[in-house]
């Protein structure tokens, strides 16, 4: 509220904001090399390789999980392909104390953290030992240990959430701040609006993530908007926002730093718009090929994020081809490996069909599980997920 | 007649609306080229042009509040919400507008011609957001109708039914069948009557109440009931707001036993207005108590769907405790 | 989607918008003299008096109900005192066939359409004339003759609906558009957001206009929202968008005429934001003075719209004092005997407790019907105002 | 003890709960300086500072994604929306978030600190939007717990217990009652205990199930009925969801009759609920169809708004056509 008030004008004069378009940061070129007048950000080479790696890790999950699916091993996947380096990138940039709240194609992120292969697969097989036992689909992670929030379906209920989870964090003075990640589509959902307004109001340590990757399912982004993306809307609230190649993983980890910094030291909430592209399908139920074109997809697997990095690493002399051999092999293997364990343990108990509800089993839900018990020591037959748990009697 | 599968009558019901009538609007999330993440839409937009079947953007809120202006105006849009575990963000507009604009504006004003269509309920895998069977919060509105199909052909006839009829209706489409159910369907112009519940069987021991999906499950269960000799009464309420009391009243009052049974959680399902309606009107023709079967009061499970679904094991067992008592 | 993408940066650039703010579009001073280089629009003498007798008759309606509520005669009021020249201005610049969708503070726009004082008494009394059938509170006005459509209470929800009506207005090509009115609290609410990027998109013929009086109950805009308003909410829209100020009836005049003419003959939405205050309290149930100070009220009070619309009239010659005596004294009149009239009118009758819940009373709540009358029957005293229905039996 | 009206209570009730532990923070459209347009906050922004007590954005979505949030994060946020009509565009982020948040994470995460107050219910000429009772939509909800108190006394200390109970909770305030409920209340910080129903008046021929306002209106027509020697039990059920069906079912076990009354419309209320369980549980010892008097299948009306409302006298004439049956 410092600016002064602008002239007031005598004659009617529309705008549409045309004037004021939003140029997007870049630092990398896809061979690798800095743009002309671009410095790259400090990067150590540990936490360049531990990004890098992410990446791959990211990509070899994604087609490994969506050739499980294929197979028949897995119900349902969605892949972060195209993306990492807005995922990736972003993540690296805070300090893993922050608290992401993600909406399902952030993986990358997790994996930047450190979810283990084990905790990837027993999500996604919806085993014993999913921390999310079994009640949702594949890829709704969450970790604790990791400040992951676990993922929900609907979508853009965690925008306003993170904001909420913010003002916690600004309340609590502990210096730490939340990102929230979306899809351009999203962004459409009333939830954003609410978000964006109560972070600028009330002055939140937040970031606003947005992976505008031109697609909503089938829905392309000219159908889901009328602007050029959804960086102007920040304009509404007065918040700052930055728009940035999203396949360059250095300009959205510098991108993401200097939001944080703005959102812990001074409150000012941040809307970063990363331009990327969904390279696969929407999930695995999805074929693109009929509402858009293989020549725009292969213009933008030209782009790819991955490939951009490793000639970066490898210009710097932190990567070699032999490198990225070892760690595709070895990443593959230790995919499938994790997989097969995973698959073939058990399903969760029983009773977690009804813990969970609150924060104590009340007697109505005691009641329908013994009820539901004692039905399949009937028919054990009907359900052999459970039949072992409930013969012998209890 | 033509075999068609639940998919293609609604798509064919679409289609028939649209051709009958320019001011039928399809639109919603992917609905326009795509034709639905379900293809209900299918070629739509190729036939009848952008401006009457459409993307949205990504806002069930906008995507029904849009709806109810379009109706008001006096278009007749059917708007489709992906699933029907994402229609709470439209709860407003449906709940406090929809259902009241003509009561409100002392019929001035209504969106009679809004209709609301909904993939819901359990069965694929879904997990916790794309099972849910929300139809118990929109039976608790009064202004709107409630509306759900069994099959193919009964989803073309009560689709092109809610679609002309002069009241917003709120029609979900049982996924699991989309493509499973498969029947006879006419390619002619035909509709369902609403608020009028069906007997799908005759019998004479006990009735059983349900809609959509779970019809088949209670017929797996009768089969397995009228071996034993339990003589059993099916009725598909296919309208469960404004609900057809009469045709159940009627039914109890001959087998005097009831069993309900729903998806969608025990408490407050829509089966408990069955049962506290029926326990009313039928008292002293009840031989034993009204039983529900019903999903569990949880939250929708993934790995252990099967268990948690009233199945039809779980219904013939209702059976026989109720012909037992 | 004509202008070419802006140059890349290769160094952060965060933006808020704040180069980029909207001036104040002005035609008329307080003292009823042009602004230096401010044109008037075209306004015929009648057109121009239709509207000054509108902004009268809504703020002697105004003065006369409050008074009437503190009097114990009416439940409920909400006055436009303030804010006529915002709502009168932009709804003369509409034709009347435009359909009107208000909030609830409008009733300048139902005024100057000429709706009469009997159907204003019927709805705030609720009787059997109501056209509400006494459904809703007072202020919920709506005609089908004048295209105003009835108020609904739940903020926000009719700005998508009015999208929807204009987009069927455009298929019906009737050349005619929808206005909505909100105030820039109801802006912040999820159906804004979700109507203004709907109307981008699918190029609907709907005019926005936001009163932005500075108070939703007793939140301050500066409790609303962190921008300077609503206006540059638009540019995340690629919506064309004006601020005008709302207490100059030519410019808010002048404003509508051209975004009309945008929405009509183009098919571009456009929002308006027109800077006002709300001089009364939210309601008759509000009390002000807890939440703003006296003097921020004279400060607007010498801003009154009506004064100032008073004065160029006078200069122009079509305006005496006498007139304004005279008419002064006649609106108040028939608004009191008008009044007397309608409060003395019965109730709807019994049935219309039942009626339009659906397009027909459907058989269970014939019954709940009679049941009722049955028990009316029974105790008559106890309900007054419809025993003298059901005595003599049906 | 004091003399308190339940906006009294209620604002002690937050004081108390401030005062006790930092962690909660009321927030909601005018709660701030204004302390709400009931002036339940009142004071508490000045005597907490604004962090703590504030005006929000007026976006019910936002407000509860926000307490959401928070919640999460291991705060104690009481979010207000002003009126229960208005909590509409916020179902999603109940129904869907809230609710499930504990269980879809498999209690990684949860929003047990979450409170949502909201003043909802009729007799206050209100008409169509300011007087809706819209308990049974949450009550529909596994993971949500909806409580109702019924006078200044009980609305202290269920808030109390609402506020530290570690699930989602919706409390509903009877609007009516704010100023009309005065009684003594403790100054002390106590608690009343949810999911547990109170008997309020023991009794013989029937039971009358109620909540809310609503209990006042029930006692208003036992009186009458005992007059006419009709002894009748009383239950405040003061928890919605999850119901105490043990403390119903012991009574009607007892009574043999029982009578449900809120005000909601009868189609889908609450009263349906209970209907149904109670006749599962006690049908050998039921005398009489279980009855139910609510407000009418309609959306809520003004002008015949006494007419509509399940008032003493209709509850009086449910009792005797009960005993009489
Ligand atoms: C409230 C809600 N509506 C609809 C859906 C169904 N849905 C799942 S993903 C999706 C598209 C999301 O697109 P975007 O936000 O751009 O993310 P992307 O998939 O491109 O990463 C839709 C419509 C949902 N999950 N939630
Ligand atoms: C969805 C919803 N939430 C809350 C309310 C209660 N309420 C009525 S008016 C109002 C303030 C509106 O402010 P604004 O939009 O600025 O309009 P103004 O009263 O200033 O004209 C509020 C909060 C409501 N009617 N609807
Ligand atoms: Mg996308
Ligand atoms: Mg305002």
């Amino acid at each position: 509220m410092t600016t002064p008030s602008p002239e007031d004008v005598h004659t009617p004069m529309l705008t549409d904001g045309d004037e004021f378009r939003i140029p997007t940061y870049k630092l990398l070129q896809q061979d690798g090399t800095l743009y002309e007048g671009a410095e790259a950000p400090h990067l150590e080479r540990d936490k360049a390789l531990r990004m890098y790696q992410a990446m791959v890790f990211t990509r070899v999950l994604d087609e490994r999980m969506l050739a499980a699916q294929r197979q028949g091993r897995l119900s349902f996947y969605m892949q972060c392909t195209g993306e990492e380096a807005a995922v990736i990138g972003s993540a690296a940039a805070l300090d893993d104390a922050d608290v992401i709240m993600a909406q399902y194609r952030e993986q990358g992120a997790l994996a930047y953290r450190g979810f283990t292969t084990d905790e990837f697969m027993n999500q996604l097989f919806g085993n014993e030992l999913d921390y999310g036992k079994g009640r949702q689909m594949p890829v709704h992670y969450g970790s604790t240990r990791l400040n992951y929030v676990t993922i929900s379906s609907p979508l853009a209920t965690q925008i306003p959430q993170a904001v909420g989870y913010a003002y916690g964090q600004k309340l609590a003075g502990d210096g730490h701040c939340t990102i929230t990640y979306f899809g351009e589509g999203a962004a459409s959902e009333g939830d954003f609006h609410a978000a964006l307004n109560m972070a600028a109001v009330h002055k939140v340590p937040v970031i606003f993530l947005c992976r505008n990757n031109g697609y909503a399912i089938s829905t392309p982004t000219i159908e889901q908007f009328a602007a050029e993306g959804v960086a102007p809307r920040a304009f509404g609230y007065r918040m700052h926002v930055i728009r940035v190649d999203g396949n360059d993983i250095l300009a959205v980890y510098e991108a993401t730093r200097v939001a944080r910094r703005m959102a812990v030291e001074d409150n000012r909430p941040v809307l970063i718009e990363a331009m990327t592209y969904r390279l696969a399908g929407h999930s695995s139920s999805d074929d693109p090929s009929s509402y858009r074109s293989k020549k725009e997809e292969e213009a933008w697997r030209e782009k790819d994020p991955l490939l951009r990095m490793q000639r970066w690493l490898t210009d710097k002399g932190w990567w070699s081809e032999d490198d990225e051999k070892r760690l595709q092999e070895s990443m593959r293997r230790e995919v499938l490996d994790t997989m097969k364990r995973a698959e073939k343990r058990p399903p969760p108990p029983l009773e977690s069909l009804v813990t969970d509800v609150y924060d104590e089993v009340t007697p109505a839900l005691a009641e329908q599980l013994d009820q539901l018990k004692a039905h399949i020591r009937k028919y054990p037959d009907a359900y052999p997920k459970s039949a072992s748990q409930v013969t012998g009697g209890d | 007649m033509a075999r068609m599968n639940m998919l293609q009558a609604i798509n064919h019901a679409l289609d028939t609306a649209m051709a009958a009538d320019e001011r039928v609007l399809c639109f919603g999330e992917d609905v326009g080229v795509f034709g639905g993440v379900f293809r209900a839409t299918s070629n739509l937009q190729q036939k009848y042009g952008k401006a009457r079947c459409f993307n949205t953007p990504l806002v069930e809120q906008g995507i029904i509040g849009f709806a109810n202006g379009l109706a008001a105006q006096g278009s007749i849009p059917v708007a489709e919400i992906q699933f029907a575990d994402y229609i709470f963000p439209a709860f407003d507009q449906i709940v406090n507008e929809s259902a009241k604009y003509r009561y409100r504006s002392g019929n001035l004003f209504n969106v009679g011609g809004l209709t609301i269509r909904a993939p819901y309920g359990g069965g694929i895998a879904g997990g916790h957001y794309h099972s849910q069977s929300p139809e118990a919060y929109f039976a608790h509105t009064p202004g709107l109708k409630v509306v759900v199909p069994r099959n193919a052909h009964q989803a073309k006839g009560l689709l092109l039914g809610a679609i002309r009829d002069d009241n917003p209706v709120v029609f979900f489409e049982p996924k699991r069948l989309y493509r499973a159910s498969v029947g006879d369907v006419p390619e002619s112009d035909y509709q369902l009557p609403l608020g009028e519940a069906e007997v799908v069987k005759e019998g004479s021991d006990i009735t059983l109440v349900a809609w959509g999906a779970q019809i088949e499950v209670v017929e797996q269960a009768v089969e397995m009931a009228e071996k034993e000799r339990v003589s059993c009464e099916v009725i598909d309420l296919r309208t469960i707001l404004p609900w057809d009391v009469e045709t159940v009243a009627n039914s109890v009052l001959k087998t005097g036993r009831l069993l309900v049974s729903h998806e969608a959680p025990l408490t407050g399902g829509f089966g408990a207005e069955v049962a506290a309606t029926i326990q009313a009107r039928c008292f002293l023709y009840l031989e034993s108590p009204i039983a529900r079967v019903t999903g569990l009061d949880t939250p929708f499970p993934l790995a252990l769907e099967k268990e948690y679904m009233p199945d039809h094991l779980k219904v013939y067992e209702a059976i026989k405790a109720s012909v037992e008592f």
